[in-house]
């Protein structure tokens, strides 16, 4: 008999009422009860980042984690980073301007970790950036354009640009 | 006509999609009533299936049904079509779609469980019980041809999968004639495809409408379409492959799995959509990756380092099965001599099968396999010489007053190799500058008096390029305006829909953002051939600039008798036919198209047939050859053995770019794999074939936090062989990466004449090579 | 991997070989080891318990007494298992000869042992995962040995390993590299799955 | 890889989570689930109840008391970085962590299950080794404390009964201008260490008088050095005293796997020993 849960969750603002088994992780439940597929998993053994969201404000590995364990919390994904009319998050233009992605499966960890990597580093050096995203794993873009793209949205974000 | 788009920094037309999350992965779509599936793979590398029980499995809740290969149906019990025949294949062995008796390598596909989740499909896999009878299994390709030795299949006589050779010249001459002959010995270690997409398929069944419908997360949707056609033995026209948003292929991703006929299959048999996703543990045991080569070269040169002949040996590791021809042995072959003018050549090698995964190209293929050999023996001449390798590498480039020059060697479908244009030294000069070669002894020193050991290295390289026979586009502008784009060239991230949109843009008058991109659909395009070896852009760049220019010569023509005027006085612009001189006498595009597609009881202008549309197969007229100069400076740790690229500059020349930020992307993205394979990518089997390395804390892909700053300068020599002179560029970082890397960590270590045998170079090899070269240093002072 | 173990009783060869093929007898000497039925003379079903650091495996299978030649003194056993939640496989070729070495019985055990599937699919854990085994044939060869030599020690035997285990890491002079090794007197709880 | 089906438990104290555990065979306690729910995903590990701690109150935070710094089992990795009193008292633990994943897996990894979990090269174990650090444990008796020395039994098989429960971790911090060095090597920033060393000394006078070095990833668990340790006592902190102790270093019992030798481990153990000290050293003499 599976174990079946009714959880609560805010996910990008929006408050979400779901029944779920409890050995779901919070990367299967956005993704198939919500239907927020921009969160991608590519390992599930949380070593290549992609499955990244925003949890209470902290970058974390949605699939390592149950979607039960995210009762009561927020949940922010790559969906939740663009503003209301849509446009683009600084960091979302900056990978764009950059040829910060190529076939784009790991960009929503990328975003999710590096916004919030930027909140706590507003001025961070391309040492400390590559740091960062070394538990983000992207087999395209060799990382230059991932890096240029976040030390360019630093600057706009702090209003250096 | 103005050229706009062509050779601008053109901000992708895909990324706003991705980066919103609002990508179409496999994985993303969901369809009514669809069902999970999940495999049981062989966890032997090696044995005969004695029974499969899968009582308790198909008895498990939200299980709808178990299937082995008996369950497929009768006309389905035989193994999968072989994709590339060739003659050089002695024996010639496919799997089944689900295994029929035996199993050859740890992740085979055994049964399939259909269920109301992947989670309880996956529950009924460790109800399923096989009784095997393991046989001896063969991992180690040196010792496979061996009297005595175990057989990857026990019903073959031996492990020999074929015999390839690539010969030229008078080698025999060059080898009596030359004042040296060196050689050496190295293993090269390829790994696996590791897209952060694994592999994926739906399919769905629809008997009285659509008939099968596919998605797969592939690089060549038309040939999987063709290969599962043949396979049932239905027409291709009833089936219909997608490939939607695909996160990354490098080769891997370009075949036809077993899955891809088992998913369509069963879909049918259940009534039901049904998806299989592959997840990462399955990706280490069942997505086809490259595997060891063993080579044993020659070097013939006279005292000048000027290179008179190569000759040796390749012992290539196949893995269990041949899903893809000959392609990773022969391309392996193929590049040499490389970027040099080497008159005799003779290089065979030996194709071996091994209880391991299959084999498939992987970024590059063979051509960093061939393109490493040469280099290592170029920088064997200078190391024994005392010859700059910068030095050796001028006398030996074959120059540009020999373009088009042909090696002598010869391409897969038996055309000569032909270099079509280049300046290879030129590149060196750009790359020497670009790395500061002339200061690093300076650095060197210096960086030595504090105990730290830097180093340099070189590598050259050539890649074909742009393989035939052609990637077709159609351009047809609709009743709206808007310009539909169709194209067999599927995507996994190069930005096809940017390049070609620039392309069409710039000639037909339109802005990118008023085409519609329709691409990887075989109900979309007749035809399409695949993303490998580097070959779209050099395939279907001409193909789109030929179609938007005819449709551009219809539409002038047809406004030209609209507006009474002539067709030079009129040029298009945002998608209006003008008249020059006169901006308010236009008519748009759309209108245009409408005349084209009228209503009833109206006629189609005299002269012109309908639709605003033109469809284009151009290509390029034989393999345009791109080409690269590659820097690595590296830092050795003496106490631990770890290498720390610090430095990376690359010259590359892929004749005219159509959009520069996507070409340095795709190099920077080379490269960093190349890196990869030079110091960390390797998949290790145990002596059972036993896969050991199955987690990414493991098996260790590249990280931004180990992964130096790629410096990227271009020359732009324009290919002859197509009409905008672009080559390919997909794949030239990879190629020159591993050599350079290799050749930099042997200069660091000049002082322990370290030589490299094998890669991926780890620490502990190094720290060993630095070790004994101490001690018998110092052994031999004390005798 | 092939793992091979000598040892030499004062019995003769022919009480020796009589022990030996009482596999009731001899199955205990396996660590972790029982017997759960016996099918007929020559099969034989058990189950092994094996703990891994955080994984703990049952393995439920079969043994087949697959030869007895009773003039030259061998036999050889086909044992092997599933793990019953699916992680896993183990196969084990075991051939025990005996030969007269004097008034003594030297008996040989050559044991050919492949795991499969995950449990052998880790590369991290693999040296030790080979330890293990070795180690769990030693010791049922030391069993084997003190059954065969008297089997009042059998008893004594066993739990003078327990003990060991239930020592764990003690002393901190212990610990430190002139010590006992740590590693094999640790693989002793995982093979009998302590805690 | 999705997990096989359990029975989730959320208790809210200690106690419950106590009494959960022993009243249900085959559960596995779920701190940040950075190391539990890879092996759920795949399957390695099978249990039929789960019981989580993220809700359970009073075992996280830090505490200095009577210069013991008493640190909750479920604080997880990325406080202890960021904690003043850990900063202050014992600087080598947020160093250290720097190595440990990467930030999203300490933002919900915890220290209590990094020792729990007790992978051989795992750095919080290594640091507790070094620090002779205490552990709590809850069961249905009661409390017990264990010495660190005595909290390994096995290849990742920590002291620890099916119903007990790891809520505390408690050491005395070294005098305020101690010196620390940690020092690993790993393929890649934050993989598992190939071998990891915690180095503390106290220096007084130029010659040490206090020193703790903790070897992780060599064996099976990590291992004081103790032998290098008093060799060091009375001697000049300098490199040729190091030298002493990365020599014995080099002896160091070593386990080998399918990526390193053993041999490679204690070649690496010397290297880094020496340079943790040279790092340890350096910063008492500034101080």
């Amino acid at each position: 008999m599976p174990d079946i849960r009714e959880i609560q969750v805010s996910v990008n603002g929006e408050d979400h009422s779901a029944k779920v088994e409890t050995r779901t992780s919070l990367g299967d439940f956005l993704r198939q009860n919500l239907g927020l597929t921009g969160t991608h998993l590519g390992c599930e053994h949380g070593v290549c980042g992609a499955c990244t969201v925003i949890l209470d404000g902290e970058a974390v590995r949605s699939c390592l984690m149950l979607a039960v364990q995210a009762n009561g919390h927020e949940v922010t994904t790559v969906e939740g980073l663009a503003g209301e009319e849509g446009e683009l998050h600084p960091l979302q233009e900056a990978f764009w301007k950059h040829h910060g992605l190529q076939c784009g499966f790991c960009t929503p960890g990328m975003l999710t970790s590096l916004v919030a990597f930027l909140r706590d580093n507003p001025n961070p050096s391309e040492r400390d950036i590559r740091e960062a995203i070394s538990g983000n794993i992207c087999r395209c873009t060799g990382y230059q354009g991932i890096v240029d793209a976040t030390l360019e949205a630093a600057k706009v974000m702090q209003g250096r640009v | 006509m103005g050229v706009r788009y062509l050779g601008a920094e053109v901000q992708r037309m895909e990324d706003p999609r991705l980066l919103t999350g609002h990508g179409r992965y496999v994985d993303d779509i969901k369809l009514e009533g669809m069902l999970h599936a999940a495999f049981l793979r062989s966890s032997q590398a090696h044995a005969k299936i004695h029974s499969i029980d899968i009582t308790a499995a198909s008895d498990l809740v939200g299980v709808h049904r178990v299937f082995t290969l008996a369950d497929l149906g009768a006309n389905y019990q035989k193994p999968m079509n072989q994709l590339y025949p060739a003659p050089v294949i002695e024996q010639n062995k496919t799997q089944y779609p689900l295994a029929k008796d035996e199993v050859c390598y740890v992740g085979e596909t055994i049964a399939v469980v259909i269920a109301d989740s992947r989670a309880i499909a996956e529950d009924a896999l460790a109800l399923i019980n096989v009784e095997y009878k393991t046989l001896p299994a063969v991992i180690d390709v040196r010792t496979a041809l061996e009297e005595g030795s175990p057989l990857a299949h026990s019903d073959t006589e031996s492990n020999l999968m074929g015999k390839m050779r690539s010969k030229f010249g008078d080698i025999e001459d060059a080898f009596n004639k030359a004042d040296h002959v060196f050689s050496a010995g190295f293993m090269q270690h390829r790994g696996g495809c590791h897209s952060m997409e694994t592999r994926g398929v739906i399919a769905r069944d629809d008997p009285w409408g659509d008939g099968l419908t596919i998605w797969t997360s592939a690089q060549s949707p038309y040939l999987i379409r063709r290969a599962l056609a043949n396979w049932l033995g239905e027409p291709e026209e009833k089936i219909r492959v997608i490939a939607p948003d695909v996160g990354g292929g490098f080769g891997p991703k370009a075949g036809f799995y077993p899955e891809e006929i088992v998913i369509p299959l069963v879909a049918r048999i259940m009534e039901r959509p049904v998806k299989w996703i592959e997840d990462r543990q399955e990706h280490f045991v069942s997505t086809t990756t490259q595997r060891d080569q063993y080579w044993d070269l020659e070097v013939a040169c006279n005292v000048d380092g000027k290179i008179l002949g190569l000759r040796g040996k390749v012992t290539h590791e196949n893995g269990a099965y041949i899903p893809y021809g000959i392609l990773l042995p022969n391309s392996s072959l193929t590049p040499l001599p490389g970027a040099y003018s080497i008159p005799a050549i003779d290089v065979g090698v030996d194709i071996i099968f091994t209880n391991t995964v299959p084999n498939s190209p992987v970024r590059g293929a063979g051509r960093p396999c061939g393109i490493y050999a040469v280099e290592r023996m170029v920088q064997v001449v200078s190391r024994k010489l005392g010859i700059d390798p910068a030095v050796v590498r001028r006398r030996n480039y074959v120059r540009p007053e020999q373009m088009p020059y042909e090696t002598g060697a010869k391409l897969r479908g038996g055309d000569p190799v032909v270099y079509d244009s280049g300046d290879y030294e030129a590149l060196l000069d750009k790359v020497l500058e670009l790395s500061d070669y002339e200061s690093f002894k300076d650095r060197q020193i210096a960086a030595r008096k504090e105990g730290r050991f830097l180093g340099i290295g070189i590598s050259s390289c050539i890649e074909d390029t742009g393989m035939g026979p052609y990637e077709g586009t159609t351009v047809r502008v609709d009743a709206s305006g808007k310009v539909i784009v169709k194209t067999g060239a599927a995507s996994q991230g190069q930005g096809h829909h940017t390049m070609i949109s620039m392309i069409v843009a710039d000639n037909l008058g339109v802005k990118p953002e008023d085409i519609i991109f329709e691409s990887a659909d075989t109900a979309k395009f007749p035809h399409g051939i695949g993303a490998i070896g580097s070959r779209i852009a050099a395939n279907v760049a001409p193909s789109a600039f030929d179609a938007a220019s005819k449709v551009r010569e219809k539409a002038i023509k047809l406004a030209a008798e609209i507006l009474e005027t002539a067709e030079a006085d009129l040029d298009i612009e945002s998608g209006i036919v003008r008249v020059n001189g006169a901006p308010d006498v236009s008519i748009s595009l759309g209108e245009l198209a409408v005349k084209l597609t009228p209503p009833s009881s109206t006629r189609v202008p005299t002269g012109f047939e309908p639709l605003l549309e033109a469809t284009s197969f151009e290509g390029s007229a034989g393999s345009p050859i791109a080409s690269g100069s590659n820097v690595a400076e590296v830092e050795v740790d003496n106490g631990t053995g770890e290498v720390k690229v610090l430095r990376y500059s690359v010259a590359h020349d892929c004749g005219i770019m159509i959009n520069p930020m996507i070409v340095h992307g795709q190099i920077v993205g080379g490269v960093v794999h190349g890196i990869g394979n030079a110091l960390f990518e390797r998949m290790i089997y145990d002596k059972q074939g036993q896969p050991l390395t199955m987690n990414y804390g493991e098996y260790l892909l590249p990280l931004a936090s180990e992964m130096p700053r790629i410096d990227v300068t271009h020359m732009e020599t324009p290919s002859p062989l197509n009409s905008l002179g672009v080559k390919g560029a997909g794949e030239g970082g990879t190629i020159p990466a591993a050599a350079a890397v290799i050749a930099a960590i042997e200069n660091a270590l000049e002082e322990f004449s370290v030589e490299i045998d094998y890669y991926p170079v780890d620490p502990q090899y190094l720290l060993g090579l630095i070790d004994s070269s101490i001690d018998s240093k110092s052994s031999s002072r004390l005798s | 991997m092939e793992i091979k173990n000598s040892f030499t009783v004062s019995s003769d060869i022919k009480t020796s070989w009589n022990i030996l093929l009482d596999i009731e007898r001899i199955a205990p000497c396996m660590p972790g080891a029982e017997l759960t039925a016996v099918i007929d003379d020559t099969h034989y079903k058990g189950n092994a318990k094996l703990r891994v650091g955080p994984v703990s495996l049952t393995f439920s299978g079969e043994a087949e007494i697959t030869e007895v030649d009773e003039v030259n003194f061998t036999a050889k056993v086909h044992a092997k298992g599933n793990d019953t939640k699916g992680r896993g496989a183990a196969d084990a070729y075991v051939v025990f000869a005996l030969s007269e070495d004097g008034e003594q019985t030297r008996v040989d055990v050559s044991t050919e042992l492949n795991l499969s599937g995950s449990v052998a699919q880790y590369g991290r854990a693999s040296g030790l995962i080979d330890a293990i085994a070795s180690q769990i044939i030693s010791d049922f060869t030391d069993n084997l040995e003190s059954e065969i030599a008297n089997e009042k020690t059998l008893s004594t035997k066993i739990k003078k390993s327990t003990d060991t285990n239930q020592t764990g890491v003690s002393k901190k002079s212990d610990n430190s590299i002139s010590g006992l090794s740590l590693f094999f007197r640790a693989i002793w709880a995982m093979i009998l799955g302590k805690r | 890889m999705k997990p096989a089906p359990f029975i989730y438990h959320n208790p809210l104290t200690p106690e419950d989570a106590v009494s959960l555990l022993a009243s249900n065979e085959e559960a596995k306690i779920l701190a940040g689930g950075q190391s539990l729910m890879p092996m759920l995903n795949m399957r390695f590990v099978v249990p039929d109840h789960v019981i989580d701690l993220n809700n359970v109150t009073g075992i996280d935070g830090v505490t200095n008391r009577d210069n013991l710094l008493e640190i909750g089992a479920m604080t997880r990795q990325c406080d202890l970085m960021t904690n003043d009193l850990v900063k202050s008292k014992a600087p080598i633990i947020p160093e250290a962590l720097e190595h440990v994943g990467h930030f999203q897996t300490r933002n919900r990894g915890t220290i209590g299950g990094s020792l729990c979990h007790l992978d051989p090269a795992a750095e919080l174990p290594c640091l507790m080794a070094a620090y002779d650090a205490n552990l709590t444990v809850q069961g249905p008796e009661g409390q017990r404390e264990i010495p660190f020395i005595e909290w390994p039994l096995a290849y990742m098989i920590p002291n620890l009964a099916p119903d007990e429960l790891l809520t505390k971790i408690s050491f005395r911090y070294w005098s305020l201008n101690h010196g620390f060095g940690f020092e690993e090597f790993a393929r890649r920033h934050g993989d598992f260490a190939i071998v990891a060393v915690a180095a503390l000394l106290e220096v007084d006078d130029g010659k040490i008088t206090r020193a703790a070095i903790s070897i992780g990833g060599a064996n099976i668990s990590p291992v004081r050095l103790v032998k290098a340790e008093e060799a060091l006592i009375g001697m000049l902190a300098n490199e040729d005293t190091y030298k002493v102790a990365a020599d014995i270093a080099q002896e160091i019992e070593s386990i080998s796997d399918a990526y390193v030798t053993s041999q490679y481990r204690q070649r690496l153990a010397g290297t880094l020993v020496q340079r943790a000290l040279v790092k340890a050293g350096d910063r008492v003499n500034r101080s």
